[in-house]
């Protein structure tokens, strides 16, 4: 393939071809399929792109238009991703479980004519909305299964596109040598790919990104940790996700590391500890799911051996992030730290696959401190980042050796922040994007006349160490009648470290006092069920157990106290507070599909609730409607019990705040 | 989508035949005088009330039992006497009522065990386990993997099958039939004890694998919506004898099988 | 030509040569077969009601027999240690449930059948342990047995019958009276029954299958007890017996493993089938062949009716 | 808990294959094998070697060939003792018959003369099985004991009826007899278990292991996905003979140096059952746990009450140890039917989850 890799490699598909011609023959993409880990080197990847690129060049793909990409991460549908660079069009990666409905949103207004799919699913799903996207002209298909009675006029499947593709680019020379003229004629500045927002605030806008500003974002952090081409990374996060195309398609194309696809989402946890990835990311919702199933599993454990994992635990929180941060530590907590990683630290990291992990990030919403600290303290190097989509997830990033658990960190190199008058972070950074798809307007009110961006979050930097301190969405940042300032947020995170605690919606806004409304998590609090002989048949029956509210409130109880203890928030301690009787649901949209609350569309849906929460009444009934895992829809009520909370004393300065 | 009894049923030939076929234990008859035809590539349901002979049908057609009378032609052939493994041999694979899974092996050596017969290395190969065992080894085991994916039970797969669900059992069950890649599947209730979530899944499977692999299949199945759904034709059986045979809607309109079956049984 | 002689015709010459001989040898043969029988009835009984196959019976006997000897060693008076070797053998049925059924109870019949390999072996170490490994010799007289022997004569010859013999054949015929009495007629009996039939079955009509198992122990103790008494008389009391015991096998191979006629029945035929294959036919083959001849008659007679004599067929589902 | 498998993938089938995947697993047989094969013949004392690790490793290798056959196919079986005689005899008969080749090359043949014997008692296992095959296999197993002690063209009519084992060299080395070293014997026998220890695992680990369990779990449906039954019946006891008779030749021709016919009497049979049932039925390490509990227990119970300063007959220690035996059997039973290989799989995976419980 004649290629200069020495050129400047300002788009993916050129740094694939030279990731070609550098890291030939080392692993660029594995996948847990079929029981065991198919691997492709870097230059079958290439080849595979470049056979896959011909083939939907001659199915008629254009320079400039869009291609969704829609599916799980799976090594096809990346090179799906490569293959539509490559002829210089643009992918749209759509979120595998979104429903028809967001499906339909996204592809009629990226105007897509092809889409690349995973399945059957996909396909069905996008066939029942098909009258709404009239452009769309061919699906191709990674998984043949149950497609064989379909109508194959507007369906061709992957592997038919590549053997085509590859065989066109045997018989005909000067196809390669067009292909590669696509490659070179694809300028740094034209876009790369656009990321649509998963719409915590209203429908979702379609971000588009440029490969030039993408590669030299992921080129920085590569820089910033030291990654190599041995590194490995496991992609399970979803693929139209911005964290998964920057920290792993971008980061890996960059470095040249190896990227691994698990074999389905159930098993992604054991393929984590099978691949031993060097490079993980993962959303502090994922890390406080995986404490709580640590914890869960650790309660069934013989005495002995559950309390020395405490007595360990307690070393680690003493020592091991002093220890991790390179501080002094005396003899004797090293000794025991040292005792503790042979007996506990070591092996619990290695059967959650941590073992090999040399940078681990978290970002996507605030973490709590006590998460934070839990991993740091066992030796994993966790690190927080804060970034946006807009962004390309690049803003701040914590440098090793200067970790706080409060800030995100300092500015990336060669990011600009600025805090405005109203407290909100606005930046200006090398991987920006470009503007909102086909929406001026927008991409404009997201702008300062100076070209900031401006990421509606509310934060401010640290006097001492000089990172930067998120609070809350710039918006959701309320205030209380008597003007206490109401970081909803804030209040949440605090409950939600506890493993009984799955979801909290915090309300104070405008209103006296803070009330919260709690999901219990099922798994957690039904193993404790299950020890204390408590009898249930539903969520909903377990969540309206008098010993259940009797546990939340002391974690409530609890919160309170440490609220108190922080003279800025004495004011908003929690005063009333109720156990929801449904898990809290992204196909009832009360979540976004990254698991967010929507605390607005929340409100409006659970009114009653909230209303009793300040009448003082001491219970409320509710029925809601809610969607089956099938689609279908159904209704489900029910009487919620409110408890009250004695609020801990306020400091006497507090009242100045 | 699928349209039962479509373009493949109307061509196809017939694989099996039953013809006066009779079946006694002692003096208990279990199977009367009963004929039938299954076409290639068909869903052909039993049904029947309990003790009607569904499951002496199935044990007669791969030969568990002898039949006294009457006689089978499978693929053109007509056989007087088969064992089981002949039966597998030519191409008839079948699951139980009650999950007859091989308890101490995992998933996938179970799977794994539906290929014996298109496995040949010889003793001494088997000794070295390089070589020709090992590549004939690492190929079926492709195929098993291909069969796990199909059934979505990665996370089995090295399960003893002993510690599984009953509804899994059933999946894995299922596979160490589709491992023998068989002409004729026959499924006795597979679906029994299974809920609602589950029927469907396996419903799913079934109606994948006769259109993926292009199986012909035969199924007890009680569930009456379930049989109405997946089958082309039906046979409906009552105290050993055949009192309907057709499309589900014909059988459904049969004033025998009202009396006999669905007005008792609904 | 001279092989086949030997084989097909010079015994039988030799049987009308000396028909006295063979009244002998037959006589011999049954009772020795009523040895195997008793040995037989115990694996029935405790096979019926629980599936369990017993593999400890032979040690059983031996245990029994030394218990008795041994007691009256010690100076108890033969009918006091009669009955306190029975009051042992009801002791070790309740400690078997207690110590090995119950917690192996659901378990496959192979690792209940292994179980019993462990008592036998840890009876085996206990007896000895106790008792000391020497034969003894059983208090028969002491007991009230007969002893001598009437000779009758016959074809010319002597016929020997032993008296403790005749006495054995009486005594065996009045337990299998009592126990198809008692499995008839008694609630108890008519229980067992019913768990042979089946465990749940019985669970529901309100037995407790614990009883059940000490009674069938407890009756089996009884028979080995008895098992003993006769064959001690007869010979001495050895750890020998041990492996004469596993001559039961062929033996219910022959009359089923649930029929106690098929047991008498089965002992009979192996008893005799062995003495006249060891006195006809033995010095062919360098004699001894007792040892294994009950195991080869069995297993020809397995290929051709593996249900047994009075087994029904067995017709498998699936 | 030394168990550190994060990242120790798979990407062919043949690693996943592999008897041991894990790279821990690895290791320690690895420095099993260079223990056994180096350090103990240099380190071990005469005394250990003779009294402890001979006998362990033959009895281990004929509870292998009895596990194939009951372990792994389920078929029940007490003629060990008979078939490890045949491999005895043979190996005697061939190696005077033909003394110009090397005992070694006996030893192996002389695996397939129980192989058929094998074979022909197995013939009944198509018509009967369960408890009635035990009937087969006690047939075997008397008639092979009797034909010992009666057919004195076996022990080549030495007046004693025992069979003297000649002395046989390799390379001008004695191998047998009187004059062979220990640490010689204890190497070949080390050398042959190791191999056959490999072969019993490839199989068990194939298509053969598998028709053999599906057999043992559920024959109709294994019958009705095409196994041939019988076949596989007849091949595991030809297989499971030819290990026992390997180990009955090397038991006699590498341990004892002469044996009277009664050493292959029933109590082998049993002997070797109790191995299988307390290390573990269908697993080969249990076949070695097994041998070196059953038969290091009477040595353990000698030393350790002779250590106490008791001092305690013979015949008790042998009673006390019936007694232990027996217990233990029906303790392993109750507690892990699937004996100490399954505890310690059960351990071994308590150590891969470390922390964790489960």
């Amino acid at each position: 393939m004649p290629f200069d890799a020495s050129a400047v490699a300002d788009t993916f598909p050129k740094l694939l071809m030279r990731n070609a011609q550098w890291y030939g023959t080392r692993p660029s993409m594995r996948h847990k399929d079929l029981g065991v880990w198919q691997s492709w080197t870097w230059s079958e990847v290439a080849e595979l792109v470049r056979a896959y690129a011909a083939g939907l060049h001659r199915l008629g793909v254009q320079r400039g238009e869009t291609v969704a990409i829609v599916g799980a991460n799976r090594p096809k549908l990346y090179w799906s991703v490569m293959a539509v660079q490559m002829l210089g069009a643009i992918p749209v990666p759509v979120y595998a479980d979104a429903v028809a409905e967001e499906l339909s949103f996204v592809l009629a207004h990226a105007d897509v004519r092809f889409a690349a799919v995973e399945d059957q699913e996909q396909i069905d799903k996008i066939q029942s909305v098909l009258d709404r996207l009239p452009k769309l002209e061919q699906m191709v298909y990674d998984e043949t299964r149950g497609l064989r009675d379909y109508d194959h006029s507007k369906l061709t499947s992957m592997e038919n596109v590549i053997a085509d593709g590859r065989k066109a680019l045997a018989e005909d020379a000067a196809l390669g040598a067009w292909l590669d003229g696509e490659i070179a004629a694809t300028q740094g500045a034209d876009p790369s790919i656009i990321l649509y927002t998963s719409g915590t605030t209203g429908t979702s806008k379609g971000v588009v990104l440029t490969g030039e500003r993408s590669v030299r974002a992921a080129s920085d952090t590569v820089a910033f940790d030291k990654l190599t081409e041995n590194d490995v990374a496991l992609a399970y996060l979803p693929l139209a996700w911005v964290g998964d195309h920057y920290l792993n398609y971008a980061q890996g194309l960059v470095s040249g590391f190896c990227m691994a696809c698990p074999e389905s989402a159930d098993t992604a946890m054991s393929d984590l500890r099978e691949i031993g990835p060097s490079f993980y990311f993962a959303p502090p919702r994922t890390l406080e799911q995986m404490l709580t199933r640590v914890m869960i599993r650790m309660e069934d454990a013989g005495l002995l051996k559950r309390k020395m994992f405490h007595y360990f635990l307690g070393v680690a929180r003493r020592y091991g992030e002093r220890i991790l941060n390179g501080q002094s530590v005396p003899l004797v907590g090293r000794l025991l730290y040292w005792l503790g990683h042979i007996l506990v630290y070591g092996p619990l990291k290695n059967t959650l696959g941590f073992s090999r992990v040399r940078v681990a990030y978290t970002a996507g919403e605030a973490i709590g401190p006590d998460l934070f600290a839990f991993y740091r303290s066992i030796g994993l190097n966790l690190k927080q980042l804060y970034g946006q989509t807009e962004a390309f997830l690049y803003i701040t990033a914590q440098p090793d050796g200067a970790i706080y658990s409060d800030t995100v960190g300092p500015a990336c190199p060669n990011v600009d922040i600025r805090i405005a008058e109203n407290g909100e972070v606005l930046f200006k950074s090398p991987g920006m994007f470009s503007g909102y798809f086909k929406d001026d307007a927008k991409t404009a009110e997201a702008m300062t006349p100076d070209g900031y961006v401006m990421t509606g979050d509310a934060g401010f930097f640290d006097e001492k160490t000089g990172h930067l301190k998120i609070i809350d969405r710039a918006k959701d940042v309320g205030k209380l009648t008597d003007g206490t300032l109401f970081p909803p947020k804030y209040i949440e995170n605090k409950l939600k470290f506890y493993p009984n605690i799955r979801e909290v919606v915090a309300y104070g806004d405008k209103q006296g006092f803070v009330t919260v409304m709690i999901n219990i998590d099922l798994t957690a609090v039904g193993s404790w069920a299950e020890r204390n002989n408590v009898v249930y048949a539903s969520y909903q029956e377990l969540a309206g157990h008098a010993l259940v509210y009797d546990m939340i409130e002391t974690h409530v109880a609890e919160t309170n106290a440490s609220l108190a203890a922080d003279k800025m928030m004495a004011g908003v301690q929690i005063k009333r507070f109720l156990i929801l009787h449904k898990e809290l649901d992204a196909d009832d949209g009360e979540l976004t599909r990254t698991q967010k609350v929507r605390r607005g569309f929340i409100a409006e849906r659970y009114a009653t609730l909230i209303k009793a929460l300040y009448d003082g009444s001491k219970e409320a009934d509710i029925s809601t409607e809610v969607t089956f895992e099938d689609g279908r829809k159904g209704t489900i009520s029910a009487r919620v019990k409110i408890r009250d909370m004695a609020i801990a004393p306020l400091p006497a300065l507090g009242q100045a705040a | 989508m699928r349209v039962p009894g479509g373009a493949d049923i109307a061509t196809g030939g017939v694989l099996l035949a039953v013809e006066n076929v009779s079946l006694a234990f002692g003096g208990v008859k279990a199977v009367t005088d009963v004929s039938f035809d299954i076409r290639k590539g068909e869903i052909r349901a039993i049904i029947g009330p309990n003790g009607a002979g569904k499951t002496s049908m199935l044990n007669i057609i791969n030969g568990f039992y002898q039949p006294q009378h009457g006689r089978i032609t499978f693929k053109g052939e007509t056989r007087s006497k088969m064992r089981p493994h002949d039966a597998a041999k030519g191409g008839i694979a079948r699951t139980f009522q009650n999950v007859a899974l091989f308890r101490g092996m995992t998933s996938l050596d179970n799977i794994m065990a539906g290929r014996t017969l298109r496995m040949n290395k010889n003793l001494f190969w088997q000794l070295l386990r390089f070589g020709p065992a090992m590549n004939e080894e690492v190929e079926h085991r492709r195929r098993v993997e291909e069969i796990i994916d199909f059934l979505k039970i990665q996370e089995i797969r090295r399960t003893p099958v002993g510690r599984l669900p009953y509804g899994l059992q059933k999946r894995v069950e299922l596979g160490r039939a589709l491992a023998m890649e068989p002409e004729l599947l026959l499924l006795d209730e597979p679906m029994a004890g299974m809920n609602l979530e589950e029927k469907e899944d396996m419903s799913r499977f079934i109606l994948d694998v006769n259109d993926h692999f292009g199986t012909t299949v035969v199924l007890i199945e009680h569930d009456m919506g379930v049989v109405m759904d997946l089958s082309d034709r039906v046979v409906v059986l009552d105290h050993g004898v055949k009192i309907a045979d057709g499309t589900p809607d014909e059988v459904k309109r049969t004033q025998a099988v009202i009396d006999a079956y669905l007005g008792v049984a609904h | 030509m001279d092989l086949a002689y030997k084989i097909l015709i010079d015994p039988f010459m030799q049987m009308g040569a000396a028909p006295d001989l063979l009244v002998q040898t037959l006589w011999e043969g049954l009772v020795a077969g009523v040895l195997y029988s008793l040995i037989a009835l115990g694996f029935v009984l405790i096979f019926k009601a629980s599936g369990v196959f017993n593999f400890a019976q032979g040690i059983m006997v031996v245990f029994a027999a030394l218990t008795l000897v041994g007691l009256h060693e010690l100076g108890i008076p033969a009918f006091v240690a009669l009955f306190l070797t029975i009051v042992v053998m009801f002791g070790l049925a309740f400690l078997v449930e207690r110590l090995m059924l119950r917690p192996l109870v659901n378990q496959p019949d192979i690792i209940l059948f292994m179980a019993t390999f462990g008592l036998t072996y840890f009876l085996i170490g206990f007896g000895e342990l106790v008792f000391g490994g020497n034969p003894k010799k059983m208090i028969a007289s002491e007991l009230y047995l007969p002893s001598g022997a009437y000779d009758i004569k016959m074809f010319g010859g002597f016929v020997s019958l032993q008296k403790i013999d005749i006495a054995a054949a009486v005594i065996v015929s009045l337990m299998v009276l009592f126990l198809a009495l008692f499995f008839q007629k008694t609630r108890i009996g008519r229980a067992l029954r019913a768990v042979a039939d089946s465990h749940k079955a019985a669970l529901s009509v309100g037995i407790s299958l614990e009883q059940i198992w000490v009674v069938v122990w407890f009756a089996a103790g009884i028979v080995a007890l008895v098992t003993g008494i006769m064959w001690g008389a007869r010979s001495e009391v050895s750890f020998s017996l041990q492996i004469i015991a596993l001559k039961a096998l062929p033996v219910l191979i022959l009359g089923g493993f649930t029929s106690i006629p098929g047991a008498i029945v089965g002992g009979l035929i192996i008893g005799v089938g062995e003495k006249l294959g060891e006195f006809y036919w033995g010095p062919l083959l360098g004699s001894g062949i007792e040892s294994w001849l009950a195991y080869v008659i069995a297993l020809v007679f397995l290929l051709f009716r593996p249900q047994g004599l009075f087994g029904e067929k067995i017709i498998e589902r699936i | 808990m030394f168990y550190r498998e994060a990242g120790q993938f798979k990407t062919t089938y043949q690693a996943d294959q592999a008897v041991f995947p894990i790279l821990q697993d690895r290791i320690g047989l690895a420095v099993i094998l260079v223990g056994a094969f180096v350090f103990i013949p240099f380190a071990a004392s005469d005394f250990f070697i003779n009294v402890i690790m001979i006998p362990f490793l033959i009895l281990a290798l004929a509870s292998i060939g009895l596990n194939i056959l009951t372990g792994y196919t389920g078929l029940l079986s007490l003629g060990t003792g008979g078939f490890m005689g045949v491999g005895a005899f043979a190996c005697y008969k061939l190696t005077t018959f033909f003394p110009g080749v090397n005992v070694i090359v006996w030893i192996f043949v002389s695996g397939f003369f129980a192989t058929a014997l094998g074979i022909l008692f197995g013939l009944p296992s198509l018509r009967i099985k369960g408890f009635y095959l035990l009937v087969a296999t006690l047939a075997a197993q008397f008639f092979l004991d009797w034909s010992f002690i009666r057919i004195q063209w076996l022990t080549n009519y030495n007046t004693s009826g025992a069979i003297e084992v000649p002395t046989r060299t390799l390379f001008s080395v004695p191998l047998t007899g009187p004059n062979a070293t220990p640490q010689l014997r204890y190497l070949v026998i080390l050398a042959i278990v190791t191999l056959l220890t490999w072969l019993a695992s490839n199989l068990v680990h194939g298509r053969i292991g598998r028709m053999w369990m599906a057999v043992r779990d559920m024959d109709l449906a294994a019958e009705l996905i095409g196994i041939p039954l019988y076949r596989t019946k007849l091949l595991a006891f030809a297989i499971s003979s030819y290990y026992c008779g390997v180990a009955g030749a090397l038991m006699v021709f590498f341990w004892y140096g002469s044996a009277e016919p009664g050493v292959f009497n029933i109590d082998q049979s049993f002997t070797i059952l109790f191995m299988v049932i307390i290390g573990g039925l269908g697993s080969l390490t249990g076949s070695f746990f097994g041998a070196a509990l059953i038969y290091g227990l009477p040595i353990v119970l000698k030393v350790g009450l002779h250590g106490l300063g008791w001092n305690i007959l013979p015949a008790t220690i042998e009673h006390l140890t019936f007694m232990t035996v027996g217990a233990l059997i029906v303790l392993v039973l109750i507690i892990e039917p699937l004996g100490l290989a399954r505890l310690w799989q059960i351990t071994k995976q308590k150590l891969r989850v470390w922390p964790f419980p489960y």
